[in-house]
């Protein structure tokens, strides 16, 4: 199969969709002629013209209320944010508006849109460009959120996002935009609320989101190197959740690591292994580890940014304990 | 005006008449039924604005949308609301506009073009302005209208929106209710400058007009309407007004901040209805016995929807988890 | 002792500070001659002018950014911000910024302030009107949260976080305004991260924040007149959290429930679980149990508004079935 | 102006020629750090706006506070800052003006009034204006410029902090570098009307300056400052400007959305340096081989400033968790 990067899926997923339906349009900073500062959406402004790749002003709450109304009177829009830390500018109209409207409205109003944006950190972008903030969106009701890990992922999410008659955010790691992965030429989606299973392994789990999951794949290679057999899997989306498939897996290994890129502390990993812990208590010979990004706003200084994420190593590491049997607390 | 041409318009002006009246009479309800602890939370009252939703919805058509705001319900009536389904709203009932759900903060009726009131102050302004947006990019030639109350005009969101609006020519109208207030404080203490010169910085064309006189503002609106349709908004209008009642029905000892001459002179100065009648009257468009009609009928109609949503059913429980994602095509 | 509301306690603990240091104000809207909506602040312009208590435009965005700047430059302000919900429009502000600055500037700036604002369903104010919000804040490093549940702990803690150095984000609950609790005379403060045991007990661990401990209580009491004794705690503050107490108890009694009035996923009753269960695994003989706000957006009729809270009659149904035993999932 | 007056100024004219020298030189400096991989991340040079940084800061005392952008470099050197914990801070050192924690993007300088970069677009604007009504509260005659791009005009928050400023008459002036473009758009499809109409509204009063002619600049700011302190602020100013380079280091086939003959004009017939150069030598306040010396000082410097930088440590890793939360007084 073809392999192609992650910002290629992107550009394809927006233009088949944009093919089929002419009420999907984009809009954001720099998204037409200069194709975001990421380059992911080169020529899509040359086949859809400036009307439906938009360029707007530096106005994020502002084009993000614009999609809303637009959403809310047959549009489809897809709003660009450049940075997933602008989602601090944009929450009033997504969270008060887009994620209620259709709650608040009786089911009378929709408001199909899709934001997509970015997390990620070792990019030596600072506190303010660098972070993973997928948990906050994902606390409040009536937002989907979903989470890449490929190529090949972040295309069959993004397609079914833009099928979606609710609000969805769908984060791109920063880093993954270059990394290429094999991706039929021919259409699919990826339904939402469906876990993939990377590696199958019995000793333990490793539940890894967006840019963890190449960490927990490595991980579960140089366990496997040490003879531990680590089953991998990717949540894909945290709203929906797969339970079902995390909790099998979990009563399978008896042994679970949640790894996820976004502040540890009431982030993602606190809610996917309360889950686990709730509904697969007695099967656990331990308790479901956690590892989040540290709780600390990004350092700039590599020497200290690359100590806030979590590493293959530092998996390896916690898996060790976790099968040694060596979380026995003090009583 | 030519009389000829009165004459012709008595019909329409007899609607804008009634649909004022029923704001009016809607609200009084309104209030009846929070003093008698019908109505859970608070609501805040239209009373003394109806000129600028009658005026300006009596210019639009039913494709075309509005936005509304936390004091909603005389938007809602004058857009083509009924009574029912609004009370029923008001009481929390299943068969309110949204099922109970939203309330009078979050009333909306989607077939009448009206995409909800809301509790944000300003929060409808890029819905609103992305509505105009929606039209345009479909080939449609409805027009939104933004409405907002002075306070609005502290949000920044409306900025960036205006300017957006400006920049693509959204057909899309901004209406400032300028009633004076922004909850208990006067507005020359919240804005800075000239109101106005908010939109005009973006190179957007505004008026002024008094928003107690409904003919005043329907003409106006109807021109700022077709020509909106033809591309030539966005477009800004400051309507001068006053609410009757307090900020919400709560709001009860207010000459701390609103001096109680002040009330008694829009009131009996200004009233828009009453000023209306009037005018309507020394036309010879309308006797007076019409005019007791037309209350009447408000009344009436407005007696047996207040009943209708007394004895209206509560959604069932399990509406609870119902609408939070809304419902896909088979396959997805 | 004397007993006042908590809507006294707050007046009283700004009035004490801001007589202390005149580096203190207080901006919001309608918190002057008002004295907010609620009127929690009457009186207060009357003694510090209108330069220290100032009425602003409804800019919830921009008051928030003045916050932070005055704050960087000698003065400490308190934030009025009407409704919790409204912190989606000062997110960016807040997190950002204030949560940032003494991080990204190595130390050198520091940003003394304190958002006031509320949370808590069941008022009929609707989906925009009702959130409760105090996980997002907590999952940013850099901020502080803290959650009176009483007169006496809205005081002492408003007070500790005025002299706090760091912005400091305290929800009052909107239902508790009115509510009267003993509050000493003498100037008393509480410390952040010390959490408060209400009432001990042997059988289980009831965790409640803000509204909730009331909640908590009463069930306490329902379960006490069953022979079932229940431990109950406050954390008080959830940045920083007092781990240790929470983690006695539970090796205590080896069973908890976590009680919050946040929307449950994502929330804060996943942070606190995930860390008792990884903390005190070996000693529970059953998992967590989290009981927040139904994941969906608040309605406004009764009829359904009151469904979405935990109330003290199922925390009692999930208590008995945690004594019971009853947790045994299908393998 | 009076030859005497020119010639009392001279050193302060000096001073100001080397302030812009030593930007223009950092920022070849920093280019060549990128270039040669030996700067992490990227960075966004403010080479070709030196003399509006400049300009402004001359008329600044050091307890006057500034806050900066992106863009950030030339804010900082002309607030006084130092080459060594600059550059350091640049490739993420212990010594650098925060510890090697903010970066390009944040640096900040609190003991010359520099209350940081900002890499939010308009993000400062509530910063500068709270800064601006600290000073005032606290009875000190200290003045804030806000310094930020034409972008920034797209974000509300400006409009609701100039509002308050103006509704509290607070000492602040806000620095409009209008450089054109907004990374790769120009300004007109960004902004629509009229620039500086946008602080007019709130009843600003407004400048427009050639933001390449370094004593225009400085002129206007000392009246404005002066003004500010005596309480007849905020103002407004627009500079018209322009960056040399693309909108970061990384950003160097423009030629799509900027004409390289723009690029050139702007150099050769407008640059801030060369032009203030040869006033300085007409006038006769300077010889050709003191300008000379001048860079030639400021280029030594900057060369041992980044071989310090490059030698310097990184943070100890005990940092990380450092500086989360402030220190409190002890029994908190
Ligand atoms: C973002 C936001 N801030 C504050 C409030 C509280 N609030 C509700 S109405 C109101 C005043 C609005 O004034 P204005 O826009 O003039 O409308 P009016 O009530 O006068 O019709 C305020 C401050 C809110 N609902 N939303
Ligand atoms: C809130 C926000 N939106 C977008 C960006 C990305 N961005 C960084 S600089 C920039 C352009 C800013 O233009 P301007 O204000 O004119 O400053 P200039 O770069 O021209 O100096 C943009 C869009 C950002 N950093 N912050
Ligand atoms: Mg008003
Ligand atoms: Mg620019």
């Amino acid at each position: 199969m073809r392999e192609i990067t992650l910002s290629k899926a992107v550009n394809e997923a927006i233009a088949e969709e944009m093919r089929r339906d002419p009420a999907i349009f984009l809009l954001g900073e720099d998204v037409a002629e200069a194709g975001t500062p990421f380059k992911v959406l080169s020529g899509l402004v040359e086949e859809f013209g400036p009307d439906r790749i938009i360029d707007t002003p530096i106005s994020e709450p502002g084009f993000m209320g614009l999609a809303v109304g637009a959403a809310m009177t047959g549009s489809r829009p897809i709003v660009d944010l450049m940075f997933g830390d602008f989602l601090f500018l944009i929450m009033d109209q997504l969270c008060n508006q887009a994620a209620k409207t259709h709650y608040m409205s009786g089911g009378k109003l929709t408001v199909p849109l899709v934001v997509r944006t970015n997390l990620g950190a070792t990019r030596r972008s600072a506190a303010q460009h660098s972070q993973s903030l997928h948990a906050l969106v994902a606390h409040i009701p009536g937002l989907k959120v979903a989470l890449p890990s490929s190529a090949y992922e972040a295309k069959g999410l993004l397609k079914t996002a833009i099928r979606d008659n609710s609000p969805v955010v769908i984060f791109e790691d920063k880093l993954m935009y270059n990394d290429k992965a094999p991706v039929p030429e021919e259409e699919y989606l990826i339904p939402f609320g469906q876990a993939k299973i990377l590696r199958e392994g019995e000793d333990l789990t490793l539940i890894a989101t967006s840019s963890m999951v190449q960490v927990a794949q490595k991980a579960a290679d140089l366990l496997a190197a040490d003879g531990i057999s680590a089953e991998v899997i990717d949540p894909r989306t945290i709203v929906p959740l797969d339970e079902d498939t995390l909790l099998a897996s979990v009563k399978k290994t008896s042994r679970a690591i949640v790894i996820d890129e976004g502040h540890q502390s009431f982030g993602v990993t606190a809610e996917i292994a309360s889950r686990l812990n709730e509904k697969a208590f007695y099967h656990l010979d331990a308790p479901v580890l956690r590892m989040g990004a540290m709780d600390v706003p990004v350092p700039f200084t590599p020497a200290l940014e690359d100590l806030t994420v979590p590493t293959p190593e530092k998996v390896v590491e916690q898996a060790k304990r976790l099968v040694a049997g060596d979380m026995i607390h003090a009583a | 005006m030519a009389a000829a041409k009165k004459k012709s318009n008595a019909e329409q002006y007899l609607r804008m008449y009634r649909q004022m009246m029923r704001i009016r009479v809607f609200e009084d309800n309104a209030n009846q039924l929070y003093l008698s602890a019908k109505m859970p939370g608070l609501t805040h009252m239209y009373s003394g604005q109806e000129a600028v939703a009658v005026g300006i919805c009596e210019a639009l058509k039913t494709t075309d949308r509005i936005t509304s705001t936390h004091r909603g319900h005389g938007h809602c009536v004058a857009k083509g609301g009924e009574f029912r389904p609004m009370f029923a709203e008001l009481l929390g009932k299943a068969d309110g506009y949204c099922g109970g759900k939203g309330g009078s903060m979050h009333i909306a009726d989607q077939d009448n073009g009206n995409l909800g009131a809301n509790a944000i102050v300003g929060g409808s302004a890029g819905i609103a302005t992305g509505s105009a947006l929606s039209a345009k990019r479909l080939g449609k030639d409805d027009v939104t209208v933004c409405f907002f109350g002075d306070g609005a005009l502290g949000q920044g969101l409306l900025y960036e929106t205006m300017n957006m609006a400006a920049l693509w020519k959204l057909p899309v109208i901004y209406a400032c209710e300028n009633n004076l207030y922004g909850e208990y404080t006067k507005t020359e203490e919240q804005a800075a400058g000239d109101l106005t010169a908010r939109a005009k910085a973006f190179g957007i064309e505004t008026h002024i007009v008094d928003g107690q006189d409904v003919l005043a503002v329907n003409n106006l609106a109807q021109k700022l309407v077709e020509r909106c349709r033809k591309g030539e908004g966005p477009f800004f209008i400051q309507l001068d007004t006053y609410r009757y009642f307090g900020h919400h029905v709560g709001d009860i000892n207010r000459e701390y901040y609103r001096p109680k001459d002040e009330e008694t002179l829009w009131k009996t100065e200004r009233d828009p209805l009453t000023n209306f009648a009037k005018w309507l009257s020394d036309e010879g468009l309308v006797t007076k016995d019409e005019l007791k009609e037309i209350e009447a009928e408000v009344k009436a109609d407005a007696e047996a929807a207040v009943n209708f949503a007394l004895d209206a059913d509560y959604p069932d429980a399990s509406e609870v988890t119902k609408h939070v994602f809304a419902e896909n095509p088979s396959g997805l």
